[in-house]
């Protein structure tokens, strides 16, 4: 490589620059910056894949080890609330789509509609499973603090069924963290919208946000049959 | 070459240190250089804070009374050994600060692709370093550096969250890191840079990213985990209600067994440049070398189970663990065999970072062949938990991973600083290293087979004539670290001006001034060779 | 960049997705044995797949996507497989020492 | 002063332990030999000679890279195979060997014999007899480790872990604590004595003990109020435990267990848990927290001496039954909670 500079390119810079005033100073052009922001964020996804691997992974060895207590246990879950916010997520994840093709054929309006419509069902889902959480610590299902913990109903599962609750407290607590920084990023995306930052050749914000959103979804897909449809068919409580 | 050369008494060229001054101009800045340099001042500082612990440890260990301390403080000290070192040296030290120097540059790129991100990542690692150190001062933490469930959980009366907290914050500072190494290797390479031309440092960055990316998430939840469990007193991991303390061990292991690639496979990168800048002359095998990166990368992933042989894991898994702890050995041998093999027929110059090849080299073997001997199922359930364990891990850690950084650090000085550093020093500094480092560890080998346990405050009387070699040892290696620590900051105002490639290297880094300018190039490098091309450089020469 | 979808693929994937979370919800209620939780997790992961190749357009996009996205995966089936190694052989053991 | 530079082999296993360490080590030495010969060779025989040399290239060698590869490989593989075949030929105790109770506590060992004697930090065991430890935690983890024995086992808390020995040399050895386990750890030693068997038995007869450890097992079991609902020869509110131990057990979700040392310590912690079919829920109370490790294993040594068929209670005879002993497995019908 030694000699590798002989031939040097001559950098257009000021011109790239001129094309859109996004493009930072390091990239050579905005494909490479769109490019390189795309992955990066689907190297993240990785991050978060292990992260909740590492719970999926503890989940399904308590899982074979104590399937009984994990199948009593969820049937303290509401499936019904699962299946709710499953369905909300999904709307959310369609109108996401939606708004990042909107952000890519550059239709401003349309953009901030199903942002906002994003936003909106999100909200919901943390609703939902707010009203879900408050059930849980009514009925004496919360572990985690040292209260709030009954299950005289299967005393035979009552130590091993700790465990999934606590597995279910700490999945959907982390998933629902994941939605709060969602609707953080989508808030950002909507005041850049509003301020009318993007352009069909400038929309990479969006794009990123929106694998985020759907990578969320793709979490609860699992959660809700792992956590709230468990042994439906027996009678164990 | 003489468009970028410099002359080296000429006035100072704009460079990434003279463009601007103030603390702000280096806190708020997003050249991945003075991010690096950030770095290294902050690596070096926790280096010096965990050789502290070490230096109390050692001497708490002359007598087997144990009469220095008491057990409480012994315990602490050698978890915050642990955890300093691990957490906030290793792991971050060649690719956060030799890495995020020198990848961009060697790619021919102008900064990592996510600058901010890069500048983030400082600031977590510095927000994570904070809670260890405020562990350490509110009273330290005696679980060790493994977190063991369920004393971690349960029983420990230590800052244990406040110290989980600060790993789980810095390991989203190496995971930035890594993210932006894997980005900027996939998309910001200069035209003509091929993977088959990219340097060797730079595909054992590229593979020590996969690890963090894949790993460390899974640390990361995993003390969640042990601190919710301790901080609400629910149990994941409490045989109380059901729970599997092995389980804790598993997840601990598939990451911090992958970690301790993390921390040697950057260092074999910079062997790799040592050994071919030195013997000037291109590396033998290259594809294999390259390919032995992403190898150990991917197969150490297989083999975490070898930390468990005697806890009650099923002894079929223990089988199968040891069986993939063998292969992954192929890949360390690989490059061992291809440096040397690299060395045949070179030009070999005996300047201090080859000093430090030829030493990592020589430990790095020692390390690797006693790793055999914990993978080697009879073997380990004698060995494990004892000195030898603690003899093996130092090898590779302290005799790999710490000597490649010193050599990368001496041989990438110039261009760092633009200084040339004492070579007289240097080379005494990196004889103490290695006769120090030597008289430390290799006893504890001794130690171990006799049966010492780790972690001891205080041990049986026979053992102490091995354990003052040790100290001794550890005396003479201490002060081989204070020397280049001087002489590095010495040679910043009064070493001599190093030009722009004192060791006739190849590789981009080498074709711009020293220190670069804030963008690298001038221009955008195009790249015709692959890397080493030392014997296309005949005509070439540098004053 | 890519080729956008049109609404009306983003509006049959939803439709799917969301009969199939009512299928998993109702195939739950029938006793399978062993097989409702296959059936929930083949359900799940054709929901994931379609999130992923179509919401998320990794269909149209680079092979080096297809990998990354595809190395999450076979990472999380190494932690689990290499879980289970151990789990699912203990019980061979001689000696009952599982509790 | 002493400088002692290799450990005494002082069990069955020890020296099989030894000859793999050394293979390992002479492959080590000629592996690390071979490399740095040729690191100094190479160094000094291709220095640099003029500054403005440049050697001539070398790409490399496919043969050579194979063979680096694959023949370390094959040299590893014996080194798995033989270590393999240590581990293994260890895992499990020969069926004669005899049993010997430890339980590791913040920071101390507390041993317990079939005998009933009882010691801190100390383990006798007579030369050339097969020697199966039971090992139980109270807190955390432990490591149960004889540097002269070559031997090493967590001890887990929550479970049973077994190892076994058979010592060879008489004399007195280090036992140590391997697995950090808080404050007073590296005090959590004690000493192992290998006596003679003649030596053995007169240490069993001279020390004063009240009664095997079955014998102590059976007073808790009084004690505690378990012979209430367990009685010994008619069906009470709890199963009967006479021939339980060895059998399998039908248990209320149709499924069926080994009633092993496990599954007696988990029906005593936790007896709703793994339920005999026929019995109800609320009926035994958890006695987790109000027995230590130590009087559970005299519980199980209790339950396991009505194993043999038609056994009297352990006050009548003699001698500690054997464990281990199947003995018909009860009518599932009539079988029931303990």
């Amino acid at each position: 490589m030694a000699d590798t500079h002989s031939t040097v390119a001559e950098h257009s810079e000021p011109d790239h620059t001129a094309h859109s005033p996004h493009l930072r100073h390091h990239f050579d052009d905005m494909a490479q910056q769109f490019d390189s922001a795309t992955l990066g964020m689907w190297v993240f996804l990785l991050t978060e894949i292990m992260f909740f691997g590492g719970m999926f992974g503890a989940y399904t060895v308590y899982r074979a080890m104590y399937p009984e207590a994990f199948a009593s246990s969820s049937q303290y879950m509401n499936p019904l609330y699962g299946a709710m916010n499953t369905a909300v997520l999904i709307v959310s994840s369609l109108t996401m789509a939606l708004a990042v093709r909107a952000a890519r054929l550059g239709e401003q309006k349309v953009l901030q509609l199903f942002l906002i419509l994003t936003m909106i069902f999100g909200l919901a889902f943390l609703v939902i499973k707010g009203f879900e959480y408050h059930e849980h610590w009514v009925d004496n299902k919360v572990p985690l603090f040292g209260g709030h913990w009954d299950y005289s109903e299967a005393p035979q599962f009552a130590r091993q069924a700790q465990i999934l609750f606590c597995f279910y407290f700490f999945m959907t607590g982390f998933h629902a963290l994941h939605m709060v920084v969602g609707l953080g990023l989508m808030t950002t995306i909507f005041m850049m919208a509003r301020r009318g930052t993007f352009s069909p050749s400038y929309f990479t914000p969006v794009e990123v946000s929106g694998l985020y959103w759907h990578f969320v979804d793709i979490v609860w897909i699992f959660l809700f049959p792992l956590l709230y449809l468990i042994g439906r068919t027996k009678k164990l409580i | 070459m003489s468009t970028v050369l410099q002359d080296p008494l000429a006035v100072e060229t704009p460079n990434y240190l003279n463009q601007e001054y103030g603390w702000k101009s280096w806190l708020f800045t997003k050249d991945h250089k003075r991010i690096a340099v950030l770095y290294i001042i902050s690596i070096t500082a926790m280096f010096f804070i965990g050789g502290i612990f070490a230096s109390l440890i050692r001497v708490e260990l002359l007598t087997p009374q144990g009469d220095l301390v008491n057990s409480d403080t012994y315990n602490k000290f050698f978890t915050m050994h642990g955890i300093v070192m691990v957490f906030f040296f290793l792991i971050p030290s060649i690719p956060a600060t030799l890495g995020n120097f020198f990848v961009p540059m060697m790619i021919g790129a102008k900064d990592l692709a996510f600058p901010r991100i890069n500048l983030l990542s400082w600031y977590i690692y510095i927000a994570g370093a904070a809670f260890a150190l405020a562990a350490i001062v509110l009273g330290g933490v005696d679980t060790g550096w493994t977190f063991y469930t369920p004393f971690s959980s349960t029983y420990s009366n230590t800052f244990v969250i406040t110290a989980a907290v600060g790993v789980f914050i810095a390991g989203f500072s190496s995971i930035l890191t890594g993210l932006n190494f894997i980005v900027t290797v996939h998309k910001m390479r200069a035209p003509g840079m091929t993977w088959g031309r990219l340097p060797l440092f730079v595909w054992a960055n590229y593979a020590t990213s996969l690890i963090q990316v894949l790993g460390t998430p899974v640390v990361a939840i995993t003390l969640a985990l042990v601190g919710l469990e301790r901080a609400f007193h629910i149990g994941i991991f409490d045989p109380a209600i059901g729970g599997d303390p092995i389980l804790f061990q598993h997840m601990f292991w598939f990451y911090s067994h992958p970690a301790v690639y993390i921390m040697i496979l950057p260092g074999m990168g910079v062997i790799s440049e040592l050994v071919t800048c030195f013997s000037r002359k291109g590396i033998f095998g290259y594809p294999f070398v390259a390919g032995s990166s992403l190898g150990i990368a991917i197969i150490g992933f297989l083999v975490w189970g070898h930390h468990m042989f005697v806890t009650g894991m099923s002894m079929y898994a223990s089988l199968y663990f040891s069986l993939l702890s063998f292969l992954v050995a192929v890949p360390s041998a690989i490059k061992v065999f291809n440096w040397t093999a690299t060395m045949f027929r070179g030009s070999i110059s005996f300047d201090t970072p080859m000093l430090y090849a030829f030493g990592f080299i020589g430990l790095f073997t020692i390390g690797g062949l006693t790793g055999l001997f914990l993978a080697t199922l009879g073997v380990d359930v004698h060995v494990t938990d004892t000195y030898f364990v603690v003899a093996h891990f130092h090898y590779v850690m302290v005799g790999g991973m710490v000597l490649a950084y010193l050599g990368g650090m001496h041989y990438w000085w110039p261009k760092i600083s633009g200084r040339l550093y004492p070579e007289g020093w240097a080379k005494f500094a990196c004889l103490l290293v290695f006769a120090g480092f030597n008289l430390t560890f290799f006893p504890q080998f001794i130690l171990g087979y006799l049966g010492q346990p780790r972690r001891y405050h205080a041990y049986a009387p026979e053992f102490q004539v091995l354990n003052v070699m040790s100290t001794a040892g550890a005396s003479i290696l201490g002060l081989g670290y204070v020397i280049p620590l001087i002489y590095f900051l010495w040679s910043m105002k009064y070493g001599p001006k190093a030009g722009d490639n004192p060791w006739r290297a190849t590789g981009l880094e080498w074709q711009t001034t020293s220190p670069p300018p804030t963008y690298n190039f001038e221009t955008t490098p195009i790249v015709t060779e692959e890397a080493y091309s030392y014997h296309t450089q005949k005509e070439t020469h540098v004053g | 960049m890519h080729s956008i979808p049109s609404v009306r693929t983003y509006v049959i994937i939803w439709a799917t997705l969301t009969v199939m979370t009512f299928v998993t919800y109702y195939v739950a209620q029938i006793e399978l044995g062993a097989w409702n939780i296959v059936v929930a997790l083949l359900i799940a992961f054709f929901k994931m797949m379609l999130v992923i190749l179509f919401f998320m357009n990794v269909k149209a996009d680079s092979p080096l996507t297809k990998l990354f996205a595809g190395a999450g995966f076979f990472w999380l089936i190494l932690l689990l497989g290499q879980f289970f190694i151990d789990y699912l052989t203990r019980t061979w053991m001689p000696e009952g020492t599982m509790w | 002063m002493q400088l002692p530079l290799f450990p005494e082999a002082a069990s069955a296993v020890a020296s099989s332990v030894d000859y793999l360490y050394f293979y390992l080590t002479a492959v080590s030495v000629v592996m690390t030999a071979l490399i740095f010969a040729a690191v100094f060779f190479f160094a000094i025989k291709y220095r640099r000679k003029s500054e403005n040399e440049i050697p001539p290239p070398i790409h490399g060698s496919l043969k050579l890279e194979i063979a680096w590869s694959v023949l370390p490989f094959l040299v590893m593989l014996t080194f798995f195979w033989w270590g393999a075949q240590i581990f293994f030929a260890n895992a499990s105790p020969p069926p004669d060997a005899m049993d010997i109770y430890a339980v590791g506590k913040q920071w101390m060992w507390k041993i317990q014999y079939p005998e009933g004697q009882r010691e801190i930090n100390e383990l006798h065991v007579p030369i050339n007899r097969p020697i199966k430890i039971t090992l139980a935690s109270e807190d955390v983890i432990h490591s149960f480790f004889i540097p002269a024995f070559r031997v090493k086992h967590d001890v887990v808390p929550g479970r049973y872990d077994i190892m076994w020995f058979t010592a060879t040399k008489p004399g007195r050895y280090h036992l140590f604590c391997a697995e950090y386990c808080g404050t007073e750890h590296s005090g959590m030693v004690g000493w192992v004595t290998v006596m003679t068997e003649n030596d053995y038995e007169n240490w069993l007869a001279g020390s004063g003990v009240e009664g095997t450890m079955a014998q102590q097992g059976e007073r808790l079991f009084g004690q505690l109020g378990c012979a209430t609902c367990h009685q010994l020869d008619q069906q009470g509110r709890g199963p009967i435990l006479r021939g339980l131990y060895g059998s399998r057990v039908q248990l209320q979700s149709g499924q069926t267990v080994l009633a092993d040392d496990a599954y007696i310590r988990e029906s005593i912690l936790n007896p709703n848990a793994r339920l005999v079919a026929g019995f109800r829920t609320d009926v035994m109370p958890t006695f987790q927290g109000q027995i230590t490790e130590e009087q559970l294993l005299q519980l199980i040594v209790y339950v396991k001496s009505l194993a043999i068929q038609g056994a009297r209670p352990v006050s009548e005879q003699t001698s500690a039954a054997p464990g281990g002993a199947a003995a018909t497995p009860e009518n599932p019908n009539t079988g029931g909670k303990k």
